[in-house]
């Protein structure tokens, strides 16, 4: 029985009804007006925007990107117009497309998520949240409560208590043990997992002799972290039973495919984007054309492949 | 509209000391009319460099639909990108960004038009159009050394042109605001590009005139999109007002943005 | 006053007389002979030889590596001869060189550990030893020891007191928080510390679906983790008083300064060894040059030149 | 020895399907003198596919310096070697290992020569030099299909040459083996190359003969320092002893190590 003729790259996750399994990754979209000029964001599985904090921020001093070996440092400093500019200028233009809207959420203390949580998730264009708990960039917050598991999970279950939406918690890969930091947030509530985050990195100019960042260190990214990602997914998806949206140097289609056999529902792309403006819908073309050639019907079937006993015919 | 594409190589040369003159070709070029805008090339299809790196559009010649511009080996990009030979193809992003207002010069007044270092190629484009409006131009171009200077002779046939090296090997010793003074050179409008000091030693010199700098800063996505290249404006500056250089600008107006 | 004349690539650490700063890292140079057959090992500034383990291993079934963007993947499962073969074969012959030796000590539990500590740190060819603490390969051991700073503590005290050679304490960078880890050990009485050992990574084969590595997952190496190397050197050096061998993912005289000015006290090289097997007698070749171009006395002078004051006169 | 030197490509072509003939030239071809060996290929000057890839020696002509070497684009690497033109340079470390023995063969004994896919390759120069040897040769090559097939002109100039396909498009239908069985194929000594499977029915088959097999294994250094390659040996197959494939083999004697 094919189901060659139907849709084969739909995904259902909490609040997520994904027309297939690729989204931009936060931070790398902005609020989508950007992309919107090169293509019709209606064509992406969802859109994560860029995180937001309770106020307006500016965030870290320039230069705030570096480039590294197959990757990228940045430390942008969560700059963002804040909870009331999102509501009221980002959210209202998104609300024209037919896409799933995630919307990032940070703060520098649990008061500043819970306020920012609660309003993006009344509103009608947010389908789910994606609790930042892994930015490594903020000197203010962030690497404590994505590195100790009961900060996190506190974190989660005060966001969970007053959000209408279901709460992705997106993990920082700069922790001993990511399946304990999984753990810990599914107990609390997590209706799904986002990961992984940036490591955290340095590069430094030789004749300065400082650090290339204005901030010093920030958040690597790009193909050089990807076996990492694969790594942590395939690691987490076996021990949690919530799904995982993965990210982390997802490039080709091929990476897409890896991605979700080590246990990913859905797909995110970062850095990617600045390298190729089409990159997400480019790959969301192959992707059909890639399951004729691994002899898959529907994208599910890849779902943890690397761990699952083969389900699906061959 | 398509924003990126391969264009092939025409050719390219040596110019000065680590300075090429890269000459590229495509359809692409149709978009490329307003000077100060640049573009954003990947320097090959390895993942090792994996950003693209921001050039100036330095001149167009929309009838063969060749796009030329002129960049120094500053590191493993340029320097790969240096290795480029005729007939080979460079995935181009672009045009993007805002140039330079041509159109706040107007026919019959002077501009003056002042470049540092690799800062010099987007004037070239620049110069034309004010040309082809009826502007009068004055070309200022400083460079470190004499082994640096490029395109004297090419601004020269646009209009008159200083040179200033910091050394003094070559033209006027010193800075090119040393080389305005000593030459007094009077303006109506002045457009710039170069080295970061030089765009802050202009704004004072030029505060409240119409004057326009071109800022440089490293770039994740060049299109708006990552919040890599923003810098404060002069009416907030420690707050979260900010402009964006690969979109805002790279040209703002003297006063509009802190430098 | 210029040092011009004089060597200007020595190092004193403990133990440790180091013609210049260069180093071939443990696992990547086997125990030297095939090397040998490149260049007179006398060039290198010291050598680290392969893990050294109670009894003889045989390590993970093939395949052990895997490329990935800019690094690789090694799940070798520190493969050695064992303490007996170490001392009755591989130290003999090294010891015809004029070159530190530094032996890597691995183990599964904190017995083995002390005995093949003991009985190295006697060998009159041993230098200092390299605790490897982090070694993410082997399942039996190694990921404790390197992520909890108590246990880690706890062995380096206990190394530290059958040792009669000074003690490198090699770090994993799959921590939480690599400053905890490196303080415990600093107060555990390490003489100096290693980092970074491996990133836990993966990769899985699109077409049977299994990672790629038999083990599953393995050690990324190479340029792809160096800003993460760069970030917890700079980090740790200003945290500790002790020296730090810094390593991962150089390839490059310029790499070797950016390590240094993180604040390295010495480079070791380990995958790039693989590339181009002159790498380090070549990277020794070219340091004069470079010290001349950032106008640069003595090597030492670049220790740390990332947050410290200059201090040398430029 | 110095085993490592740019190389110089001198032609490159199309063998058949995916499969392409590259030629080398350089003084380091010199050293290459055993069949069987191999070299170790970097497939550009760019970071992100770091490691060296293993090529087998497919024929040495040492008057002109030249060496061939016959692979099929699997993945990122040998794609990007696909791309190399006459004149380009590439980084080369080898001779590496230890080849097929042709002194095992005595003049005037047969030669039994099997080969699947990409591992036939090696067999070529193997042939080459038990013939000048004295020694008879037959070529078995088996192949997935027709498209696949490469060399068998060549092969054919030396000695007898039965080809496989394991869809029956060309030749025997079946694997080496069976062409084997089929043809009665009667030999003093077997040397061989191909897939893991292939292998270890040649090895069964030719338990406690002289026969000889070169193994595949993924490697990082190809020199023997990195542990990556080792096997198993036969009398030992679950204890600490072991074989390098890079160093000790990657041709080994039927029975010695685990395949
Ligand atoms: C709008 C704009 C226009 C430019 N026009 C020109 C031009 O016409 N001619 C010219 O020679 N140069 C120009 N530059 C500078 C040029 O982009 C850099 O010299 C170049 O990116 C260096 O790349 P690299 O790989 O050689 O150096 P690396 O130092 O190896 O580059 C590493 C990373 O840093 C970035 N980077 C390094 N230096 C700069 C810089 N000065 N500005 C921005 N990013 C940088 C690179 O893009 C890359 O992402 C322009 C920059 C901007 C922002
Ligand atoms: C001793 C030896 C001799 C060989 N001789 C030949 C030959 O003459 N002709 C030929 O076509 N192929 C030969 N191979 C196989 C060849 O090395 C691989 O096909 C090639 O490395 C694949 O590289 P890639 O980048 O295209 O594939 P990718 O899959 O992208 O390579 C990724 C990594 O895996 C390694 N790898 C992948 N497949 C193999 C493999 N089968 N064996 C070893 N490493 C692998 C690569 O070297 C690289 O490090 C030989 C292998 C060995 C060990
Ligand atoms: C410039 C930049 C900005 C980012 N900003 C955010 C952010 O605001 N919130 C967040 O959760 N992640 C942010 N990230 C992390 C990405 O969403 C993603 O997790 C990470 O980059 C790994 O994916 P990639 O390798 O595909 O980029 C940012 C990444 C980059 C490169
Ligand atoms: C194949 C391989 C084997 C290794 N074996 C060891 C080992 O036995 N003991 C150890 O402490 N580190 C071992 N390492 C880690 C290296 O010593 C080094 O810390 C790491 O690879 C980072 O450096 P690099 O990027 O220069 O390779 C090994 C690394 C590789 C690639
Ligand atoms: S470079 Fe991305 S916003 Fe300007
Ligand atoms: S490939 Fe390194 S030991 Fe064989």
């Amino acid at each position: 029985m094919s189901r060659l003729n139907t849709n084969r790259l739909n995904i259902e996750l909490p609040g997520l009804s994904l027309k297939n399994p690729i989204m931009p990754a936060s931070g790398c979209f902005g609020f989508g007006a950007e992309y919107a000029e090169f293509y019709n964001l209606d064509l992406l599985g969802a859109i994560m925007i860029k995180a937001t904090t309770a106020e307006a921020r500016f965030g870290n001093p320039t230069p705030r990107v570096a480039e590294t070996t197959a990757g990228m440092l940045n430390a942008i400093g969560l700059q963002n117009p804040g909870l009331e500019g999102v509501l009221t200028k980002e959210l209202p233009r998104l609300s024209q497309y037919d896409v799933p809207i995630i919307a990032n959420v940070a703060g520098a203390q649990m008061e500043d998520y819970v306020e920012v949580a609660r309003e993006l998730s009344q509103s009608p264009t947010v389908a789910a949240l994606e609790l930042n708990i892994s930015c490594p960039n903020v000197k203010q917050g962030g690497i404590a409560f994505g590195t100790v598991p009961e900060v996190a999970a506190e974190l989660t279950s005060a966001v969970k208590q007053v959000s209408t939406k279901p709460v992705y918690v997106k993990l920082s890969p700069n922790v001993s043990d990511i399946v304990e930091m999984a753990k810990a947030v599914e107990a609390a509530g997590a209706d799904g997992l986002s990961m992984i985050n940036t490591l955290l990195g340095m590069r430094i100019d030789l004749k300065s002799r400082k650090p290339i960042l204005a901030n010093g260190a920030g958040g690597l990214s790009g193909p050089a972290i990807k076996p990492v990602a694969i790594r942590m997914i395939h690691q987490v998806s076996q021990a949690v039973s919530i799904p995982i949206i993965g990210m982390g140097g997802v490039q080709t289609v091929d990476d897409v495919i890896e991605m979700m056999l080590a246990g990913a529902s859905a797909v995110a792309i970062g850095t990617a984007n600045f390298v190729d403006p089409y990159i997400c819908p480019n790959i969301i073309k192959e992707l059909p054309n890639k399951l004729d050639e691994l002899g898959i019907d529907h994208i599910t079937d890849l779902i943890g492949g690397s761990w699952k006993e083969l389900c699906s015919v061959r | 509209m398509q924003k990126q594409a391969m264009l092939k190589v025409e050719s390219q040369r040596l110019v000065a000391d680590r300075i090429y003159e890269l000459i590229l070709s495509g359809e692409q070029v149709k978009q490329m009319v307003n000077p100060g805008q640049f573009v954003h090339l990947k320097t090959g299809s390895f993942d090792d460099l994996l950003l693209r790196r921001p050039l100036s559009i330095c001149d167009v010649d929309s009838s063969t639909e060749t796009l030329k511009m002129i960049y120094r080996v500053e590191g493993k990009g340029t320097e790969r990108l240096s290795h480029k030979k005729s007939g080979d193809e460079i995935d181009l992003l672009g045009p993007l960004g805002t140039g330079f207002p041509v159109e706040e010069a107007q026919p019959g007044e002077t501009a003056l038009l002042v470049g540092g270092g690799i800062g010099v190629p987007p004037l070239y484009y620049l110069s034309k159009q004010l040309i082809s409006r009826g502007v009068r131009v004055i070309h200022v171009l400083g460079f470190q050394s004499k082994k640096d200077v490029f395109y004297e002779e090419e601004f020269k046939q646009l209009g008159d042109t200083y040179i200033a090296t910091v050394d003094g090997t070559y033209g006027t010793n010193g800075f090119v605001t040393d080389a305005i003074a000593r030459m007094e050179l009077q303006s109506d409008i002045v457009y710039s590009c170069g080295p970061t000091p030089m765009l802050r030693a202009l704004s004072d010199l030029y505060k409240g005139k119409r004057a326009y700098v071109s800022l440089e800063e490293r770039m994740g996505c060049g299109i708006g999109a990552c919040f890599a290249c923003v810098c404060h404006t002069e009416d907030d500056p420690t707050g979260t007002s900010y402009r964006k250089v690969c979109t805002d600008g790279p040209v703002f107006k003297v006063g509009e943005v802190v430098i």
